[in-house]
């Protein structure tokens, strides 16, 4: 089928444009930085670093997506190649998935593997590693679908960063919510998690992975000029 | 130059009758919004402590309605979108600009007033309380819908960029709120009480209904006001354009 | 798709490159366009037919529009009012699969090389058509750069790989926004070797341009 | 004792809608006066409203 093929080189040539560009390493950068510095804000006292550690680590992952938005589409509108994609044989809102599914593979879930490892430098329970892992796994779509409507909305305005968190915030809220939340039981037992949360937070997930493409879509067309 | 730019495109109102009819409601709005006030404020000047709060109750009277309005505007900001954008009535562009910054005045002011309501009873500035997180959470929606706006010079693209964000932040309130709410029994120490409503005794609801309906009336009259500006500005950009 | 060997491109340094025929002869149709921008009205009421085989050449002062028209074809810009609309093939909103946009930025990815280039273009603007690249970079005379990064080209070397896009990928509707820029003389000669094959085969091709385009049939001046 | 309370959410409330009100009635005296200006050779698109402020 065309729009597969079309779709699956799409996909090749942004992992191979994350690859070439280096974008994963400014933000593991500032993943293990936030890691490193959060004792010396918080103190090294293990007890309360190993409570904090698994709430600490979800907000890092979460503003370390929202620091990777901006390649999303920036570049593109600055070499013309966001033009290209309004005449690529597909749709656009296809177009984007393949984009984001890319800026994901390449950026976002190196981040989510590391991230909970990183977490044993806030002595995060050795147990409480996998549960992490999970809801950053289940959140992370939700997170950068929505941080995807924010970067359209701002691609080639003035202070696009401001304008994208500003928009974006708002979204992320019920993701860390029950992101975080799941991970609730975790502190009095280790290793476990709620299920329920867990739930709710895939049920956003992939609500905004078939919602927020067509969003996605209609702020680029509005971007047009 | 704007009579032939209104009938090409859908983005350009026709403010002749608009501003006519603006122009004759502007005053009478106004004195209604005042006069409901006034009635307000007398109102809950009569009222006697709660039992159970004291004096800080009256502090419900503005901080209540303030919320309400903040809810209200967002919504209004989402229908006038859906007007301009799905009914192709570009009013509803302006009506959507000028309706924000009032919305996020009221709630910023639901946001101090619930501190300072919050203060008395548990001695802290700011409570995460479910309702008042929710109030915080729309700040930001605010002030996301209004930064879009000024960033973007076009106005034909602001104006389609801030509809999709008015639909998206639509939808995103009710979410918000479920998941705050969620949160909120997750974390709630036993001790803390909610912080609801007293049981809304009638000396206590009359009041509260009659300053919702002057923040309402204080809503429509500065909104109106601020789409006469909208209308004038787009005017200007025209002449300025010309000349 | 396979290749029709009949006919040849060929450009100033001899390269030959077989010309894949249109899938498809289109005539456009555009009524009563207008541009706004901001408030300003850019143009209105313009309206204009090109059949197959037909260049025309949009000119006028900067920013009168010419950009903007252009984009409007293609779908890349509503315009204020008036619609554009393909026949023979179909009349229809969706223009853009159907059409070449070739704007000021070159569209290219600075840390990719030109081989991979032309194939990521072949492989996403028409999947289901074998991509011949080595005959595209020997024609683009890029062959020493094919696998240099596209960072390090010149800025008529980029053109012409961009060029390879309009020449390896066939659509009947060229639009073109100076091309002539950063081009030496036998750059020039080369875009207008391909606007004439490309109206020979069947194609159209609209080109916005301040100097003079001796390959266009037609002229329309924005703004007069 | 809670006085103080009661009476900052009062001013802070009537201050910010205040504030408001004032910036926009002078947003919208200004814009009136700039169209004014504009038109000093006046035409047929004058301002709708005459409006009271």
């Amino acid at each position: 089928m065309k729009t597969a093929a079309t779709l699956r080189s799409l996909f090749m040539r942004e992992l191979r444009l994350v690859w070439r560009g280096g974008h994963l390493m400014p933000v593991l950068a500032f993943v293990f930085i936030c890691v490193t510095l959060m004792p010396f804000g918080i103190g090294p006292e293990l007890a309360l670093l190993q409570r904090l550690a698994p709430g600490l680590i979800w907000v890092i992952m979460l503003m370390a997506v929202l620091l990777s938005l901006d390649r999303l589409f920036q570049a593109d509108f600055e070499d013309g190649s966001l033009d290209q994609l309004f005449l690529l044989p597909v749709a656009l809102e296809w177009a984007v998935i393949a984009k984001i599914a890319a800026h994901f593979a390449g950026i976002i879930l190196p981040v989510l593997i590391t991230l909970p490892v990183a977490g044993l430098l806030l002595n995060i329970h050795p147990e409480s590693v996998l549960p992490v892992m999970a809801t950053m796994l289940t959140g992370a779509p939700a997170l950068v679908m929505l941080g995807g409507i924010g970067a359209a909305l701002a691609v080639a305005v003035r202070r696009a960063a401001l304008l994208t968190v500003l928009i974006v915030t708002p979204l992320y809220v019920p993701v860390i919510v029950f992101g975080a939340g799941a991970l609730s039981t975790a502190l009095s037992v280790p290793g476990t998690l709620d299920v329920t949360a867990l739930g709710v937070l895939a049920l956003i997930s992939t609500a905004t992975v078939f919602l927020a493409p067509p969003a996605i879509a209609a702020a680029l067309r509005a971007g047009l000029r | 130059m704007l009579e032939r730019l209104e009938n090409l495109s859908a983005l350009y109102a026709n403010p002749r009758r608009f501003m006519r009819l603006a122009a004759r409601l502007h005053m009478p709005l106004w004195l209604v919004a005042l006069a409901v006030l006034g009635g307000g404020l007398f109102m809950v000047a009569g009222v006697p402590d709660d039992y159970q709060q004291g004096a800080t109750v009256r502090i419900m009277f503005v901080h209540v309605p303030a919320a309400w309005m903040a809810l209200f505007a967002y919504s209004f900001i989402f229908f006038a979108s859906v007007l301009a954008m799905v009914l192709r009535h570009p009013l509803g562009y302006l009506a959507a600009r000028a309706a924000a910054p009032v919305g996020a005045v009221f709630t910023l002011i639901a946001l101090v007033t619930g501190a300072l309501w919050g203060q008395p009873m548990w001695g802290t500035w700011w409570v995460w309380d479910a309702r008042l997180t929710s109030v915080l959470v729309l700040f930001f929606v605010y002030l996301g819908y209004i930064a879009l706006w000024e960033a973007i010079d076009d106005y034909g693209r602001a104006a389609r960029a801030t509809s999709i964000l008015a639909f998206v932040g639509f939808v995103n309130v009710p979410i918000v709120k479920f998941s705050v709410d969620w949160w909120n029994t997750l974390h709630q120490p036993a001790s803390v009480s909610r912080f609801g409503r007293p049981a809304l005794h009638a000396d206590f609801l009359y009041p509260l209904l009659v300053m919702g309906l002057a923040f309402l009336f204080v809503f429509l009259a500065v909104t109106l006001t601020r789409m006469q500006t909208e209308v004038l500005r787009q005017r200007l950009r025209v002449r300025q354009e010309e000349a | 798709m396979e290749m029709v060997k009949t006919e040849y491109f060929s450009n100033a340094e001899g390269g030959r490159l077989y010309r894949p025929d249109l899938a498809e002869t289109v005539s456009l149709r555009a009524e009563n366009l207008a541009c706004a921008r901001g408030v300003r009205v850019i143009f209105s009421d313009l309206g204009f037919a090109l059949g197959a085989g037909e260049v025309l050449h949009v000119t006028g002062a900067n920013g009168a529009g010419k950009t903007s028209l252009l984009r409007m074809i293609c779908g890349l810009l509503a315009p204020a009012a008036g619609h554009v609309a393909i026949s023979g093939v179909h009349d229809g909103r969706d223009i853009a699969p159907h059409c070449h946009y070739l704007g000021h930025a070159d569209a290219l990815k600075p840390t990719l090389t030109p081989r991979e280039t032309i194939d990521y273009d072949t492989a996403l603007f028409a999947p289901a058509m074998a991509a011949n690249t080595d005959d595209l970079l020997t024609y683009a005379g890029l062959r020493r750069q094919a696998d240099q990064r596209v960072a390090t080209l010149s800025a008529g070397q980029k053109r012409r790989l961009t060029l390879t896009r309009l020449v390896g990928i066939p659509r009947p509707i060229w639009l073109m926004d100076e091309p002539y820029t950063a081009l030496d003389n036998a750059g020039r000669k080369l875009v207008d070797t391909l606007v004439r094959a490309h109206a020979d085969a069947g194609g159209l091709a609209i080109i916005a341009a301040h100097e003079e385009v001796g390959v266009a049939n037609r002229q329309l001046v924005l703004g007069a | 004792m809670f006085a103080g309370y009661i009476y900052a959410s009062y001013v802070f409330t009537f201050g910010a809608l205040v504030g408001l009100i004032v910036v926009s009635f002078v947003g919208l005296r200004a814009a009136r006066q700039r169209l004014a200006a504009l038109q000093a050779g006046g035409d047929s698109d004058e301002s709708g409203s005459d409006g009271a402020l």
